[in-house]
């Protein structure tokens, strides 16, 4: 047991572990809130294992979850419209504290990997994964003005 | 399709084959040849599917 | 000790699993579906399944909701007719 | 059978099923064990074919024939549904008004697309090295076309995936396979046997023999059958209403 | 207690899925018990293969022999199952579909009744 997995436990523990409550009860919105977090949540989890079993091919899982998961919740904010524009989801608190897990994991792996392509890969992730979710929890909310296609 | 439009399609695949062929340098472990080859392959369909999916949304 | 993410991994996963049974309205469950399947994924990960869990996050993250969202809308909709012509 | 009785049958069922189920589990082997002989073998067979992915080797090299089961499920599923989503004769094709979807969205999208569907080859052409192969980059590949229509609508979508392409590739990936498994035959050994190609150098792109085209026979299979399978979901929720109701 | 726990979770998994499916009022929400169902059997088989202390048998970043590794032959399994499983549940969720145009409910209890 080193310090990466522990962290990978902690963050499960707690972060994952709310959103998966926090999906399970409660009204619609926040419901989609917590689906949301749980991507912002498992993918630096899934980096802390990366490193925490010394596998550097584990991060592709994280490359695939931080294109995949934002898309996922793009599906919901699509499919459930209607009935989220009767109860917009706000919950801009929570959001950023999920980003800024992904913004510390992402550096300290960074500096325990050193310059490489192997660091290059892990900003690409970083990027998607806090890129994605911010848009995703805008796309819930509805802040977006929106536009006609064409 | 007169010689601007062409420049501009051009210019735009060859941007998008760029990026995403720098993508695939990041993504692989060991490089040699054949992953440069299978790359500049792959980066090309991504081109060309980056700029179908442009051109249906916008309409043009 | 060194079962510790392993625990956390598989009581998250017994408890989507059981809040996934528990929500019955199926565009909610979709939702718990779609977290279901991303603990799996870590569980499987933790239990030194890379490959598996890849499948998982690659099903589970946008393929199966939007499946299960679409089945739900058909069926919405068809609903909606069938009221406004009794 | 009422409701009742019912619930009594799964109460009964259930608490027997569970009771059998945990004898057997303080009988299995304990979690963590040491002892793995299928497993050792499987990791030496693969390492003697010299492919690093010990998975894939099982998947396409010692349980190819297997793997062919699998994909005809697949294709069989997607048939299935195929014939079960197709349009009846009393029902007709209406046309979606155009969706509003923010500018952001949009631009997200068509950012992530092309990031997508690299990634998703990626993970097909890496399958016999590092995690992954034509299962999962198959459903990657194939969920970033989708992003077309989250980002604008069904019908931009439309512009791009023509279906019967994308069934013909599904026909033609299940007969590569087979046709790679002939070869074998044809090479004087076994159906599915690995022993055509060359096995190459270990940790490259062309090691393995056989492996690697397996591989992408099942990721186009895989990335075609989730664009069929979707594509009449989608023609059925957007586009397809009942005749009589109008 | 760790040597059966994960056992004893993907059998609660299991037979959760399995009392979802036969009290729902719901076809779709069936289908998505079914899966339920199905995640506990993967858990049981990797859980079958994993090794102590060990790492997954994919050596593009590992030395051959350097570490201990766990059943390759479990995840392989598994692996396949997850994607073909995913294009069952479309193939059962066409049938919803079919049955909801035909009778108009995807209520199981309302369709017996249907069928007399």
């Amino acid at each position: 047991m080193n310090g990466w997995i522990l962290a990978a436990a902690v963050v499960l523990g707690g972060g994952v572990g709310a959103t998966v409550w926090g999906v399970a009860t409660g009204p619609l919105r926040r419901r989609v809130v917590a689906q949301n977090l749980c991507t912002a949540f498992a993918c630096p989890a899934l980096l802390l294992l990366s490193q925490g079993y010394d596998r550097p091919s584990y991060v592709d899982l994280a490359l695939v979850l931080a294109l995949l998961g934002p898309v996922g919740t793009l599906v919901f904010a699509r499919l459930l419209a209607d009935e989220l524009a009767a109860d917009p989801p706000s919950a801009w608190g929570l959001t950023y504290a999920a980003a800024a897990v992904g913004a510390v994991v992402v550096p300290a792996l960074c500096v325990a990997t050193g310059p490489s392509r192997a660091m290059a890969k892990l900003l690409v992730v970083g990027a998607l994964l806090i890129g994605g979710n911010l848009l995703a929890s805008r796309a819930l909310s509805g802040a977006f003005p929106e536009v006609r296609r064409g | 399709m007169n010689a601007r439009t062409t420049l501009l399609a051009s210019a735009e695949l060859l941007g998008w084959w760029a990026a995403l062929a720098v993508l695939w340098l990041v993504f692989i472990s060991t490089v040699d040849t054949l992953e440069l080859a299978v790359g500049a392959g792959v980066a090309c369909l991504g081109a060309l599917a980056a700029r179908a999916a442009r051109r249906a949304v916008t309409g043009r | 000790m060194a079962d510790a993410v392993i625990v956390v991994a598989l009581l998250l996963v017994a408890l989507s699993a059981t809040a996934a049974v528990a929500v019955r309205d199926p565009a909610r469950q979709a939702l718990v579906l779609s977290v279901l399947g991303l603990v799996l994924a870590v569980l499987f990960t933790v239990l030194q399944a890379p490959d598996v869990a890849l499948s998982q996050l690659a099903v589970g993250s946008a393929l199966t909701p939007l499946l299960l969202l679409l089945a739900v809308h058909k069926v919405r909709r068809r609903g909606k007719k069938e009221g406004h012509h009794r | 059978m009422s409701r009742r009785a019912r619930l009594w049958l799964v109460a009964v069922g259930g608490a027997g099923l569970a009771a059998l189920f945990v004898a057997a589990a303080l009988d299995l082997p304990a979690f963590g064990g040491d002892h793995h002989p299928y497993g050792d073998r499987a990791v030496h067979a693969a390492l003697t074919r010299r492919t690093a992915n010990v998975i894939a080797s099982v998947n396409f090299d010692q349980r190819a024939f297997d793997t062919l089961g699998e994909m005809t499920i697949l294709f069989a599923a997607v048939i299935g549904c195929v014939i079960l989503l197709r349009r009846t004769h009393d029902e007709h094709r209406g046309r979606p008004a155009p969706e509003k979807v923010a500018r952001p969205v949009r631009r997200y999208s068509l950012l992530v697309l092309p990031v997508a569907l690299l990634t998703g080859l990626y993970v097909i052409a890496h399958g016999q090295l590092s995690p992954g192969g034509g299962f999962q980059g198959g459903v990657v590949a194939a969920t970033s076309l989708h992003l077309l229509y989250l980002g604008a609508d069904y019908r931009a979508l439309e512009r791009v995936r023509p279906v019967a392409l994308y069934e013909t590739g599904d026909a033609i990936a299940t007969s590569a396979y087979v046709v790679t498994g002939l070869a074998g035959l044809i090479g004087g050994s076994a159906f599915l046997a690995n022993t055509v190609l060359p096995y190459g150098t270990f940790n490259t792109l062309s090691s393995g023999g056989t492996v690697p085209l397996l591989n992408a026979a099942v990721g186009m299979e895989v990335a075609c059958a989730v664009v069929v399978l979707l594509a009449r979901f989608l023609d059925q929720t957007v586009e397809i209403e009942e005749g009589n109701g109008k | 207690m760790m040597d059966v726990f994960p056992y004893l979770v993907a059998g609660w998994v299991f037979l959760t899925g399995c009392y979802g499916l036969a009290t729902s009022r719901n076809l779709i929400h069936a289908v998505g018990c079914l899966s339920v169902c199905q995640a506990g059997t993967y858990v049981l088989l990797l859980a079958v293969g994993y090794r102590d202390g060990a790492t997954a048998p994919v050596f593009s970043d590992l030395k051959p022999g350097s570490r201990p590794v766990v059943d390759p032959v479990v995840q392989a399994l598994t692996l396949t199952d997850v994607v073909v499983g995913a294009t069952v549940t479309a193939l059962l969720l066409a049938l919803v579909v079919q049955i909801s145009k035909r009778h108009g409910t995807v209520d199981p209890d309302e369709l017996s009744e249907l069928r007399g």
